[in-house]
């Protein structure tokens, strides 16, 4: 906790101060307050929405909408619109808009933040809330014909679904006779080449270029959130985490639960730990962008290229490393509440070595990643100003990460809202101005070079350390059941970006709400904002430069 | 297609003016077949000619047997540092007979709503375009099947059909994506023949024949002799931005990276192809391989002497010539990103036809300076 | 075209020098970490039965049949449905639960994935690696055992 | 006519060797009819439309460049085999050189005429364009 949180009273006076601030500017619509352990929470009407998020977003700079959380209590329906600023993450507010049972209606935040649509659209989906004055309110991860919404409270898992593969296979059908005929509907994905697993993209073309696009999603859904609903918070959560982002993040996101937990249960995690993580997460973070330029380079490029396997050969160094440190080399499990699992293997030297290794000829790899992508010049000309996504733009998508960053979004957690060992430790946050695919690429690339110095550092540490004061766990009690009515909503970054988890508990050793906060999903609907109007191929190579990963998207 | 037109058109044209052209020094093969055999006249024509045709398409499929399923991966396998194939036979060659058998075994699968019988011909109308221009192509060692005086031109119609067959199969497939993929091999191919066919013309210029055996004879002529070794007038040599021009419009004609348009895999799936299977899929491959040997044979002739070269025997290295080009295309598989299709037509318009025309005015007025 | 020259000039100098990264998986054994985890191994002596394992366990991979005097009958383990967390040889308090390197494992139906206490007990170890190595918890009764044909009940 | 009939004889080779691929294949493979394989490819979902839809062509006005191009290519060609024995003859150089430069010229003036009119450029669909905007 002394890590992560800044902790001095002064500050916690200064928070205080700011919320009451921020409650005058729109006092008039807050019923009561509902403070949850990240930020101040402001209790307003279903059809004051709008106006809050609006005040928010314009006078107290609140213009992140980080993530929609509806949940369905005993008496009434919640949902919770966790709002960020971009230039300080720290500085938070959640808006709590409680609806009753029978009339399930609030007003969409939409108009105001564009992000919520999808945001908006799951929780309609999965807890039941409608939302008047939303664009499109349909469901957005389970079928049309989907009876019920289940993680609402009467829902009924017994119940036979019948899903008739004609309905759900085009909703649109009848839509598209209609048109003058001119225009062709073309269906991308789920098994295409190049939508990197199972992701439905809906597209309207005339000729090679593209009209319209509309993701749909969901086919890999596969209840991470009641998984986790139904797992206790000392074990049985943090093996999931890894399956969320599945391709190596898996460190990055199960510090997402980590930090969550920690803070909810305040719990302390030793510094030799937390610089551990902050490696171990590095490592991930190089695994994973490496098998993002890899795979916008096997889109770009078109057969199989050279670059994808150059990336994946790298890729398995960096797995190498990591399943001498965790056991495994996708699925870790290795983070532990208030700690890690192990400490590093035996025989340390040769552990690292063997990183050490690897970051010496990082360099060399980079160089030629730069000569083969990079620099090359049908490549610039494919890229650059392709997949233009303004900073506005971005930030109305509540897009992060790398996505964020290409396009001179200069936002980062792990700098700005610093947990683990981050703000002890000397790096840079990359961003690019380009706003395009070439930028998203650079950022990638250039990132990789800013976690090897993380990680390089790390070592330097770890190496030095003294060896009696080798704690990687702290003491952490066998059952944890964290105050009734706790809520807590905490982000770390994640390799797509802002991986947010928001946890209540209901006083049992399991949450009572768990949602994540996937930053694919918010990256991923810049999609139409990026393609429509552009051709094929430019909607295929903006698709890989997001780097989704449907197992994220879908949850 | 308008292939057809070129062929009849200057077939007059060069009978007309041809008078002066000589014989080539060698008889091509199908009347040397007829000379063994003892035959004469038609009789001795066909029945030569056949066989000699059945060698030369053995050559090709045995050829392309070997580049398909093994060579190509073997040699994509080196530039992304893996084995590849190893498991089947000595260096995995035998997965040539694996790959065959389990191919032709395959279920045929006949989508809904295709146009069948269109969809039916596209294979033997690829395969055939591309096997038929190996008529006029001079291996060397005697093979060449048949060298009429218009070879140059035959070859290039021939090469073109292709365009037709893949068209066919987008557009009988029923399939969007075999639509997009058949649309952009005519794009691509109108974008680039004329740049190919007007870089060819530059090296008429210079061999004053479309004859393909006198091609291979003027490039045998010695360009210069640097401390005793003779270089031969190879126009890849004499005229080496030609030789680039023709590289770059041939990648184009049979669709390889990074003008791989037709069948981008990652954006249309497999293009025009998407919907074959089976035998018909075999054939599709068999004909687009055959066709990169063909660009190959025809950029040997054209640019690289044909089958000359020191030593071993001409059918070696024209034989070593062909792989050479399709060790190319490989390679810039391995590292060139494909353009976008308006970018692709951009550079064909824009750039490759003004710089081939200005290729072919510079040539012309070089030719009139040394002559 | 210096920049695709470049490119190309990298990929053709992979190509030459002739290393790969492949790994002759069947002919050569992959090196595996001792953390590695993979197919469970199961040691009746040392358990005590106290069911924490079927407990933690976030799958409900573990089956333990007892009879009505607590004695335990039966220990089931679909291997087909283990997420691999190796939480149950965590909270094991006497190691009578350990996750070997062991990764090959087939089965021509789902059923066949469910082993019983004698599967699990005959699992061999990989390559002969002891896991407990690395783990580092008492391990004095595993020693000698490992074809699993000690069983004292 | 030698070599036409050499030509033929490869042809029919090049039609046969497909045939008789097809014809080893109809012997050697099943056919396994089943509801649901014969539907055309679209990436796993139900095909919507058809593919038989009034495609936008966006090169329409480069493809008729191409028929005027293609002709030109055709009538370079007699030029292109007469010319170095011309010269060889005696011929003087301006005399086979001139013209076709006029004709290349000409043709040259065309393809500037089109191509400041924006022929050679890719259309761009209207459609597309009015989407982007407007987003």
């Amino acid at each position: 906790m002394s890590l992560e949180e800044p902790g001095p009273d002064a500050d916690a006076a200064a928070v205080a101060r700011a919320a009451d601030e921020m409650e005058a500017l729109v006092g008039e619509h807050v019923r009561s307050r509902d403070d949850h352990l990240n930020a101040p929470g402001y209790v307003v009407r279903p059809d004051a929405v709008q106006d809050v998020l609006g005040t928010l977003r314009e006078e107290a700079n609140l213009d992140h909408l980080s993530c929609v959380t509806a949940q369905e209590y005993e008496d009434r329906y919640e949902s919770i619109y966790h709002l960020k600023s971009y230039d300080d993450p720290t500085h938070e507010a959640s808006v709590v808009v409680p609806t009753p049972k029978d009339d399930p209606r609030s007003e969409s935040a939409a108009p105001v933040f564009r992000t919520a649509d999808w945001h908006e659209r799951e929780a309609y989906d999965l807890v039941g809330v409608e939302y008047e004055d939303h664009p499109d309110l349909r469901r957005i991860l389970l079928p049309e014909t989907w009876q019920g919404h289940p993680l609402s409270l009467d829902y009924d898992q017994e119940r036979p679904q019948i899903v008739p593969l004609r309905e759900h296979a085009n909703p649109l059908e009848d839509d598209q006779e209609g048109d003058e005929g001119e225009t062709m509907y073309l269906n991308i994905g789920p098994h295409h080449p190049a939508t990197h697993g199972v992701l439905h993209l809906k597209t309207t073309l005339d000729g090679e270029q593209v009209i319209d696009v509309d993701p749909d999603i969901g086919y890999l859904h596969r209840c991470e959130e009641q998984l986790c609903q139904k797992s206790t918070y000392r074990y049985q959560i943090m093996p999931y985490p890894d399956r969320w982002d599945y391709i190596s993040a898996g460190l990055l996101n199960e510090w997402a639960y980590a930090r969550a937990i920690e803070d909810m249960a305040d719990i302390e995690v030793p510094e030799y730990a937390q610089v551990i993580r902050t490696m171990g997460a590095e490592l991930c973070r190089i695994a994973a962008h490496m098998l993002a330029v890899g795979t916008f380079a096997l889109d770009v490029y078109g057969d199989f290229t050279a670059i994808f396997m150059y990336a994946v050969r790298d890729r398995e160094k960096v797995q190498n490393i990591l399943e001498d440190l965790t056991g495994q080399r996708l699925m870790f499990n290795y983070f532990r509440l208030g700690g890690v699992v192990w400490d590093l293997p035996d025989p340390r030297e040769e552990f690292f070595e063997s990183i050490r290794d690897f970051l010496d000829h990082l360099p060399g790899s980079l160089e030629e990643y730069h000569d083969l992508i990079s620099a090359n010049e049908i490549l610039q000309v494919r890229t650059v100003d392709t997949g233009v996504l303004p900073p506005e733009v971005a930030k109305s998508y509540g897009a992060t990460g790398p996505v964020a960053r290409g396009s001179g979004v200069d936002y980062d957690l792990r700098r700005d809202d610093p947990y683990g060992y981050y703000d002890e430790l000397d790096w840079d946050v990359v961003t690019e101005d380009g706003m395009d695919n070439y930028s998203r690429l650079l950022v990638r690339l250039r990132e990789v070079e800013e976690s090897a110095k993380i990680i390089e550092q790390c070592v330097d540490l770890l190496e030095d350390w003294p060896t009696d004061d080798r704690t990687i766990q702290s003491n952490v009690p066998r059952t944890i059941r964290p105050d009734d009515d706790t809520e807590v909503y905490r982000a770390v970054e994640a390799a797509k970006g802002e991986l947010g988890i928001y946890m209540r508990s209901d006083g049992t050793e399991q949450p009572a709400r768990f949602k994540i906060r996937s930053p694919c999903f918010s990256n991923l609907q810049t999609l139409p904002e990026m393609s429509n109007g552009e051709y094929i191929p430019d909607l295929v190579a903006s698709l890989g430069s997001l780097d989704i990963v449907l197992g994220e998207v879908d949850r | 297609m308008t292939g057809g037109d070129v062929v009849l058109q200057t077939t007059n044209a060069t009978n007309a003016t041809g008078a002066g052209v000589s014989r080539p020094p060698s008889a091509p093969l199908a009347d040397s077949i007829a000379g063994m055999l003892g035959l004469d006249g038609v009789v001795g024509a066909v029945v030569g000619g056949l066989i000699g045709a059945f060698l030369i398409a053995n050559v090709m499929l045995t050829t392309t047997a070997i580049a398909g399923p093994w060579a190509k991966r073997k040699i994509t396998a080196s530039f992304t540092d893996r084995i590849a194939v190893n498991r089947v036979g000595p260096f995995g060659l035998l997965i040539i007979v694996a790959d065959s058998v389990r191919l032709l075994s395959k279920e045929l699968i006949v989508p809904d709503g295709v146009d069948r019988p269109a969809w039916d011909l596209a294979p033997i109308v690829i395969t055939f375009s591309a096997l038929i221009g190996f008529a006029v192509i001079p291996f060397g060692s005697g093979l060449q099947l048949a060298d009429p005086e218009t070879g140059v031109v035959f070859v290039f119609a021939a090469a073109s059909i292709a365009s037709v067959g893949v068209v066919m199969a987008g557009y009988a497939s029923n399939n969007k994506y075999s639509l997009l993929g058949g649309l952009r091999a005519i794009a691509s191919n109108i974008a680039y023949e004329i740049p190919l066919i007007v870089t060819a013309a530059s090296v008429v210029i210079f061999a004053g024949t479309l004859q393909m055996s006198e091609i291979v004879a003027v490039q045998r002529q010695p360009l210069v002799t640097v401390a005793g070794v003779t270089i031969p007038q190879w126009f890849a040599i004499v005229n080496p931005f030609a030789f680039a021009l023709f590289t770059l419009a041939n990648l184009a004609e049979i669709g390889r990276n990074p003008f791989d348009l037709p069948e981008a895999p990652t954006e249309i799936v497999a293009g025009f192809q998407t919907e074959y299977s089976s035998v018909y899929f075999v054939l599709l491959y068999l004909g687009e391989f055959i066709h990169i040997f063909l660009g190959g044979a025809i950029a040997a002739t054209l640019f690289l002497g044909g089958p000359a070269g020191p030593v071993l025997p001409g059918f070696v290295w024209f034989y070593v010539k062909m792989w050479a080009f399709f060790l190319f295309t490989q390679w810039a598989r391995s590292a060139v990103p494909r353009l976008r299709i308006d970018q692709f037509l951009d550079a064909g318009w824009k750039g490759m036809l003004v710089l081939s025309f200005a290729n072919l005015a510079l040539t012309a007025i070089l030719v009139g300076v040394i002559v | 075209m210096i920049g695709i020259l470049k490119g190309m000039a990298t990929t053709m100098k992979h190509a030459l020098d002739g290393k790969t990264f492949t790994v002759e998986y069947p002919d050569v054994a992959p090196e595996v970490s001792p953390r590695f985890r993979g197919v469970h191994k199961f040691s009746q002596e040392r358990c005590i039965w106290c069911r924490q394992c079927e407990n933690v366990c976030p799958n409900d991979t573990i089956q333990i049949v007892m009879d009505d005097k607590r004695n335990g009958e039966q220990y089931n383990l679909h291997i087909g449905q283990c997420i691999y967390c190796r939480l149950c040889e965590e909270v094991c308090p006497v190691d009578a639960i350990l996750l070997t390197q062991n990764f090959e494992f087939t089965a021509d139906t789902k059923d066949e994935f469910v082993y019983n206490k004698e599967q699990l007990k005959n699992v061999p170890w990989y390559k002969g690696i002891d896991p407990l190595n690395s783990r580092n918890p008492d391990r004095d009764a595993w020693i000698g055992e490992g074809e699993g044909e000690i069983d004292y009940e | 006519m030698n070599e036409w009939i050499a030509v033929g004889a490869l042809g029919v080779v090049a039609v046969g060797i497909p045939l008789g691929m097809m014809a080893a294949s109809a012997m050697l493979r099943p056919t396994v009819p089943e509801q649901g394989k014969a539907a055309t490819y679209e990436s796993g979902e139900v095909p919507t439309g058809t593919a038989r839809v009034q495609f936008n062509i966006q090169y329409y006005m480069i493809a008729l460049l191409f028929v005027i191009f293609d002709v030109e290519t055709v009538l370079i060609f007699p030029w292109t085999v007469i010319y170095r024995p011309a010269l060889e003859e005696g011929v003087s150089l301006a005399a086979v050189l001139v013209p076709m430069f006029v004709f290349l010229g000409v043709l040259v003036v065309g393809l500037v005429y089109a191509w400041r009119n924006g022929a050679v450029e890719w259309v761009r669909s209207p459609r597309a364009q009015r989407q982007k905007t407007e987003s």
